[in-house]
């Protein structure tokens, strides 16, 4: 374990940023935090976490795929990817590590999505504990723990120091280059941090949520549930639960005519959107309820039925805080669950 | 802070349903925590005693709810409104998008909603649970030993801090007092921005405007934004799109959502509440109010049933567009 | 995806002076859907037009842009080109590059380049081009005139001709207007009244002319062809099917000291009253303002004196409502108030008349029985000065004038000046102009002979104040050719006051939705090309309503509206303009935003029944555009938010089309 | 003249009745005006949605401006008066997003009013020229 006093924080920091990009949450004008790239001058923000995850650095809203070009009769397909850069995302909570995981199983799965691979090969994660987590987190119900981020290195941030360690070896070679920075320690600050973190992880209102209800094989048991319909019923079909959750991962392929050319690229869709999935006979999701209960029996039965088990939430509450209508899904677990956590 | 407890409003949706005025009542149902209402529909007594709630967190506009609700239930719905909410009531009904038949308005009186957003920059995250007494709220949360204690007015939300009418516009019946249009100090914030260099406002909103997600929050809480196909969605309108591929596009969907709504906003304030990203779209529709209220003569959407909006209106005498610019020049 | 042919015209060197026409059509033969381009000289020619057919049929085009002059010169030829190759006419697009390129740029570079991309706009445009067909509507075989002076006659008289039932409404008692008021017409001088009164008696007699008198239209609904009209008629309390005219209840009235309108207010009336000998109807009208039956309930002389029983003192107006193909409008002209022009005084002094006054004053039916005495005390004027332009041609005083000028006060002061002169050579004239305005046929003749044989001393210069003195009116005038001032002591002076539009048309052109120029006179649909239409179809312009005229010229444009509503009647179904707006129910709110703003009532509004995608029914109002009324504006869909309203033609994508085209 | 000197794009929506036949007429009488001016024909200029301006301006137009018949004069009678409205509206919101006021401009030109055309087309494109490119309503991927 390494560590350095918070005042070399800049220092680190303009020292990353001469290889690679760097990228951290920096307080906005609204007072939200937001990923920004690092430059002089910009302050690694102090809040809990971003409104955006940072599913984005490696699964953009919007991403140029390829693009077409006319000429006379003849239709020219270009190839627009290029070499990236390395570039390192600091700062990230558990949770949002832990969403990358579940991004890998969609993306990396054969056939490997060559956009999506290719940024995740050259991004560098640097995750940090989270000391004063909300009560809109429920990342314990995953098994994540706030306290141990994963991530390439793992950083906790004490009131004067803070603390590196790699977890792998494009980890190792991070803390090499800043090592000059740095100085080797021993990790009992850090436990002192976890374990208080762990105290606050038991105090958390959502911390006995229960997921025994879901998983691989519980589609004909939820699926039809009347709950579903009473849950719904006040959802306004927007994106944000989508938008902000950083396991969401469904686009659209677009073609844009610029006049002179055109650019296919994708963006986010959200399954909450009336023309999701809409296919030549129509949609195959009628009303706002069955939209509703694709995107949680997504999370809840599909992805884990898939995926061994893994649930596709990693407890980060955006959604929590952000819904318009406050509808959720902690709320759907607990109803379609049936309040075993009460 | 409000003036109007759960238990009232309780009792009086009881009472309707129980002589069969209304079949089911559109209210706000209870949360995880003391803040995070959702708009819910209950159908009988025993559902509203377990799970109604009131309290300086339910902000929702219920009008919208109306285009689909009214028509869902089988009888007539209970609405309460609160005074800003009746004004999007009477717009929508010049607009014809639900049926005054089906719908049974309370009116209630409003005392400001507060914005949680508020309350977090205050007592941080971590909160448990939130109380309100007069004009304190008491907030007690994970990383305090003792509960905050906060003034109500600090964390009123922008639109209640520059409230524009406690005056029901519509309503079948009121409970609590009725309260007055407000001179309010509204278009102060769109009067800062105009006094600004062209080049600074186009940094302002190139800043907010630059968060912008389009996770659609704003269109889909406004009631003005009712279409049964919005532009944005629709693959045949020419201008579809589904997320800002750019600066441009960000602001081609906040500029014709402004415009699509200009005359008929009320100015009830749930773009900004909603959106995720906080950014104050309120100012564009504010906008777009003080524009008509100055170049075409005081207009309020939704003050009355039936009003002709202002863009689909005309004057032989109204001022040119070139001379708008004149005209605010000579004020400067 | 269409086929496109493009053919780009030279226009001789109108166009191929400033543009390169080989490298307009060679460009444009690579953009999307274009399988032919190609150049000509003169594509309008009948060779042209053959070179158009041949390639449709050789290249089975399904869409055309030509690129030539304007689409307002020759769409109109190219679509019917289209259409005799088999092709929709719709399928037409035009690319201006005379009027819009090569007459306005000189550079040979940029007017190619600048054709190209006008010839793209239109290609992108006819790619999004669908066939359009006109839809059609009836006609009802009926012509309203409103308005009973010559131009009205003339009009119902030739539509009656043709075969076509025509009704006339006119607001007084009779028909006639301002023509049967007058005395003499320059400059044949004619008696008006002999010339007028017999048309009047053919209109009586024509049983394919009905007149409601003493009426007036309060509604006007539906359109072309299909006009739903409302005519107020306004109780006369006597029966006009009884009334024989005979004029006992006139002699026996006893209130006769009601200022009479036929003569200008210079001699009364009864309160029961036939405004003339020769009215149509010659009917007894009572004024309710006047009659003391009506007033008190006390008298019923007339009733008595009837032998007839025509008098109907409980009378009601009466509302009348008819189907009408076409519409004329008629409603003719007044002279403007001379209240403001305090500087001649004529408030002050009933010695200072109007022209019109002065017709009333010479005419052997009017007030002094045609002897020309002064209204104050009779006595015969031996000074008289007419002023002309009082209120034309007044640009600094548009409070109490009018800009324009009025037109028929040159000829009828002459016309004045010269009868005076002749029935009393005595007399002294004078006449004030600014300008004397003689173009027509035998006008400037007439006008020289009252000058060179009759005496009539012309003087060019306004007159500045006239002052009552005694029994003389001082007059103080400017010679501008002698360059002196001039006092004249007068004995009458006649003001010829401007003329305006009847105060009755602002509101008929409101209920008739056609418009109206900032002078309140009718606004003709092309002020060259069809100057007796208003450009609201079906509507027509018959005399002074649409601008100041005298009599030949109002009765050729009142002949010239009833062959255009002949031409309209003729016809049993109308096509109207395939341009029109549509509502895509699926998406339309029916909000009404566009009903708000149609200026032609062609929206309404329907609840109708959809199937739900999830199986449910759902009730929805949605709006419904009347192709026969709409005229394709567009206001409509710029208002609808969902874009549910398009119009045809000029739809959102095909306009947007055009503008990628030209940025890209 | 300059080699690469900085044409700008203007856009012309002209009304059919009054200021398309303006620019006929113009035409007629060779009234020259710069060949940046691309003329968009609508029925009326109420035909012209807000839409299609900033699509105009989204796709590389420098300035758009709208002509129609002068108030009272329209051919459908009103529909200027809707345009007067919503262009004063949509024109000061994109004064109050910060984009230059110049770029858009409303005109009313008659038929009879070639050399008005002609004249308004000079200075629009005089000021517009004066602005330069349209870097604060355009989108990258449209440009060349």
């Amino acid at each position: 374990m390494r560590k350095c006093s918070l005042d070399k924080l800049n220092l680190i920091f303009a020292e990353i940023a001469k290889d690679a990009a760097l990228y951290l949450p920096a307080d906005q004008t609204d007072g939200s935090a937001a990923y920004k790239k690092w430059e002089e001058g910009t302050a690694l923000s102090d809040a809990l976490n971003t409104v955006r995850s940072p599913k984005d650095f490696f699964f953009p809203q919007t991403e140029d795929l390829m693009k077409f070009k006319t000429q006379g009769k003849n239709i020219d397909i270009i190839d627009i990817r290029t070499a990236l850069e390395d570039f390192v995302i600091f700062g990230v909570r558990a949770c949002d590590v832990k969403s990358f995981d579940i991004l890998d199983r969609v993306f990396l799965t054969e056939p490997v999505d060559s956009f999506y691979a290719s940024r995740r090969s050259h991004g560098i994660i640097v995750s940090m504990a989270c000391t004063r987590p909300s009560e809109t987190c429920f990342c314990k119900t995953f098994s994540i723990d706030p306290a141990n981020p994963a991530g390439d290195v793992s950083a906790w941030k004490s009131e004067t120091e803070i603390f590196f360690e790699a977890n792998t070896q494009k980890g190792e070679d991070f803390l090499n280059k800043i090592s000059s920075l740095t100085e080797e320690c021993d990790d009992t600050l850090v436990a002192t941090q976890k374990e208080a973190i762990n105290k606050i992880m038991d105090k958390l209102p959502l911390k006995n949520l229960d997921t025994s209800a879901f998983g691989g094989g519980k589609t004909n048991e939820l699926f039809d549930s009347p709950a579903w319909a009473e849950l719904s019923q006040s959802c306004l079909g927007c994106g944000t639960c989508t938008f902000v959750c950083p396991t969401c991962q469904c686009y659209d392929i677009k073609d844009f005519n610029t006049g002179n050319e055109v650019i296919r690229f994708r963006c986010w869709d959200s399954c909450m959107y009336s023309d999701f999935t809409k296919m030549a006979h129509g949609n195959n999701r009628l009303t706002q309820k069955e939209r509703f209960r694709q995107r949680f029996m997504h999370k809840l039965v599909y992805y884990p039925e898939n995926n061994d088990g893994l649930f596709s939430c990693v407890g980060c509450g955006r959604c929590l805080a952000k819904c318009p209508i406050s509808m959720n899904i902690v709320k759907v677990m607990k109803k379609i669950g049936g309040n075993k956590s009460e | 802070m409000q003036k109007i407890t759960r238990e009232q409003l309780i009792e009086k949706a009881s009472a309707l349903l129980s002589n069969s005025t209304v079949s089911c009542v559109l209210g706000w149902g209870m949360g995880e925590f003391d803040y995070d209402v959702t708009p819910t529909t209950f159908n009988s007594v025993e559902e509203l005693e377990k799970g109604f709630v009131f309290s300086d967190f339910c902000g929702a506009n219920f009008s919208k709810y109306l285009v689909k609700k009214a028509a869902a239930c089988e009888g007539k719905i209970l609405v309460f409104l609160k005074p800003c909410d009746t004004y999007s009531f009477n717009q929508l009904l010049t607009e014809h998008r639900f049926d005054r038949e089906k719908v049974y308005v309370v009116g209630i009186p409003c005392e400001g909603m507060a914005d949680i957003n508020k309350v977090k920059a205050i007592c941080g995250e971590g909160i448990l649970s939130i109380g309100s007494k007069g004009d304190k709220m008491t907030v007690t949360t994970l990383y305090d030993d003792e509960p905050v204690s906060i003034d109500a007015k600090e964390v009123l939300a922008e639109r209640c801090l520059n409230c524009k009418s406690k005056k029901h516009v519509a309503f079948d019946e009121l409970l609590g007092d009725e309260g007055d249009v407000i001179e309010s100090n509204r278009f102060d914030e769109v009067a800062r921005l105009e006094a600004m260099t062209p080049d600074e406002r186009f940094a302002f909103w190139q800043n907010e405007l630059s968060r912008c997600i389009r996770c659609n929050a704003c269109r889909d809480a406004c009631p003005a934004c009712t279409c049964e196909k919005c532009v944005f969605d629709n693959p045949n309108s020419g201008v579809e799109n589904k997320s800002p591929a750019n600066s441009f596009e960000e602001k081609l969907f906040h500029i014709i959502r402004a415009y699509h709504v200009a005359g008929r906003c009320t100015d009830c304030g749930e773009c900004s509440r909603v959106c995720p990203q906080n950014i104050p779209l309120h100012l564009l529709n504010r906008k777009f109010i003080k524009d008509i209220n100055e170049f075409y003569g005081e207009y309020q959407a939704g003050a009355e049933e039936g009003q002709r909006a202002p863009l689909v209106d005309y004057t032989t005498e109204d001022l040119e567009p070139g001379e708008v610019f004149d005209r605010r020049d000579s004020d400067a | 995806m269409q086929r496109v042919g493009v053919f780009v015209c030279w226009c001789g060197s109108n166009i191929a002076g400033t543009v390169d026409v080989k490298a307009v059509a060679e460009a444009l033969k690579s953009e999307p859907g274009v399988v032919f381009s190609t150049d000509y000289q003169y594509m309008c020619s009948q060779a042209g037009q053959d070179m158009i057919k041949n390639a449709v049929k050789e290249h089975n085009l399904t869409g055309i842009v030509v690129c030539s002059c304007s689409p307002r010169m020759h769409e109109a030829t190219f679509r019917k080109t289209a259409a005799a190759a088999g092709l929709n006419p719709y399928m037409v697009e035009i690319a201006n590059i005379r009027e819009q390129c090569s007459w306005v740029h000189k550079d040979m570079l940029s007017g190619t380049e600048k054709a190209i991309i006008l010839g793209k706009a239109a290609v992108a445009k006819v790619n999004l081009n669908a066939p359009l067909t006109p839809g059609e509507s009836p006609v009802t075989k009926r012509a309203l005139v409103i308005g009973g002076g010559i131009a009205g006659i003339q009009t119902a008289l030739d539509i009656a001709d043709a075969g076509f039932p025509v009704d006339i409404v006119e607001k007084k008692p009779t028909i006639g207007g301002k023509m049967a008021q007058l005395d003499k017409t320059f400059p044949t001088l004619d008696c008006a009244a002999c010339i007028l009164t017999p048309k009047m008696v053919d209109v009586a007699q024509n049983d394919k002319i009905r007149i409601f008198s003493y009426s007036e239209v309060t509604d006007v609904q539906g359109f072309v062809g299909n006009f739903d009209v409302t005519i107020k008629k306004n109780a006369r309390y006597v029966k006009e099917d009884i009334c024989t005219g005979c004029g006992a209840c006139v002699d026996k009235c006893p209130m006769k000291r009601i200022p009479n309108e036929f003569n200008l207010g210079m001699d009364n009336r009864p309160a029961i009253y036939i405004p003339f000998a020769q009215a149509v109807p010659k009917v007894a009208t009572i004024d309710p303002n006047a009659c003391n039956m009506l007033k008190n309930g006390k008298c019923g002389l007339c009733a008595k004196v009837c032998t007839a029983g025509a008098i109907d003192y409980t009378q009601k107006d009466e509302y009348i409502e008819e189907k009408y193909g076409a519409i004329v409008v008629a409603t003719g002209f007044n002279p403007i108030s001379m209240d403001k022009f305090d500087e001649f005084a004529y408030s002050q002094s009933k010695d200072v008349i109007t022209s019109l006054e002065f017709e009333r004053l010479t005419n052997a039916a009017g007030p002094s029985a045609g002897k020309l005495l002064r209204p104050s005390d009779g006595e015969h004027p031996h000074t008289i000065v007419f002023v002309q332009c009082v209120g034309s041609r007044c640009e600094s005083c548009a409070e109490k004038g009018k800009e324009y000028c009025s037109k028929i006060c040159c000829m009828y002061t002459a016309k004045h000046a010269m009868l005076t002169r002749d029935k009393y050579p005595d007399t002294e004239v004078y006449v004030f102009y600014i300008d004397v305005r003689t173009p027509g046929k035998n006008f400037d003749e007439f006008y020289r002979r009252a000058v060179e044989e009759y005496g009539v001393k012309y003087v060019k210069g306004m007159v500045g104040k006239i002052t009552p003195e005694g029994k003389k009116l001082k007059v103080q005038a400017s010679d501008l050719l002698a360059n002196k001032q001039l006092h004249i002591d007068a004995d009458l002076v006649v003001l010829a006051a401007a003329i305006e539009p009847d105060k009755s048309a602002r509101p008929l052109a409101t209920m008739l939705t056609a418009s109206m120029d900032t002078n309140d006179f009718f606004t003709e649909a092309h002020p060259k090309l069809r100057p007796v239409e208003s450009p609201t179809a079906g509507v027509f312009l018959s005399g002074a309503c649409q601008g100041p005229k005298d009599i030949p010229e109002t009765v050729s444009q009142a002949g010239a509206a009833a062959s255009k509503v002949i031409g309209l009647l003729a016809k049993d179904k109308l096509t109207g303009n395939p341009c029109v707006a549509g509502s895509n129910e699926l998406i339309c709110n029916g909000c009404s935003s566009c009903a708000n703003v149609c200026p032609y009532g062609a929206i309404s509004y329907e609840d109708k029944e959809f199937r739900m995608p999830d199986r449910t029914t759902k009730v929805r109002r949605i709006a419904v555009v009347n192709p026969a009324v709409c005229q394709g504006c567009g206001a409509c869909t710029v208002t609808c938010p969902s874009g549910a309203m398009d119009l045809k033609g000029f739809a959102n994508l095909q306009i947007m089309a055009e503008v990628d085209a030209i940025c890209k | 003249m300059q080699v690469n000197e900085y044409k700008p794009l203007i856009v012309a929506f002209c009304c059919n009745w009054c200021s398309y036949a303006g620019a006929d007429l113009a035409g007629n009488n060779r009234l020259a005006y710069p060949a940046d001016v691309k003329i968009i024909r609508v029925p009326c200029s109420c035909r012209v949605n807000p839409m299609f301006i900033l699509r105009a301006f989204q796709r590389g137009a420098d300035g758009v401006i709208i002509c129609g018949c002068h108030p009272g004069d329209c051919h459908y009678t009103s529909g200027n008066y809707y345009t007067r409205r919503r262009m004063a509206a949509l024109f000061s919101m994109l004064d109050f997003l910060g984009i230059e006021r110049e770029r858009t401009r409303v005109e009313w030109v008659s038929a009879a009013e070639g050399a008005k055309f002609a004249a308004t087309m000079n200075d629009f494109v005089e000021k517009v020229t004066a602005l330069g490119e349209n870097k604060r309503l355009e989108d990258l991927r449209c440009k060349k």
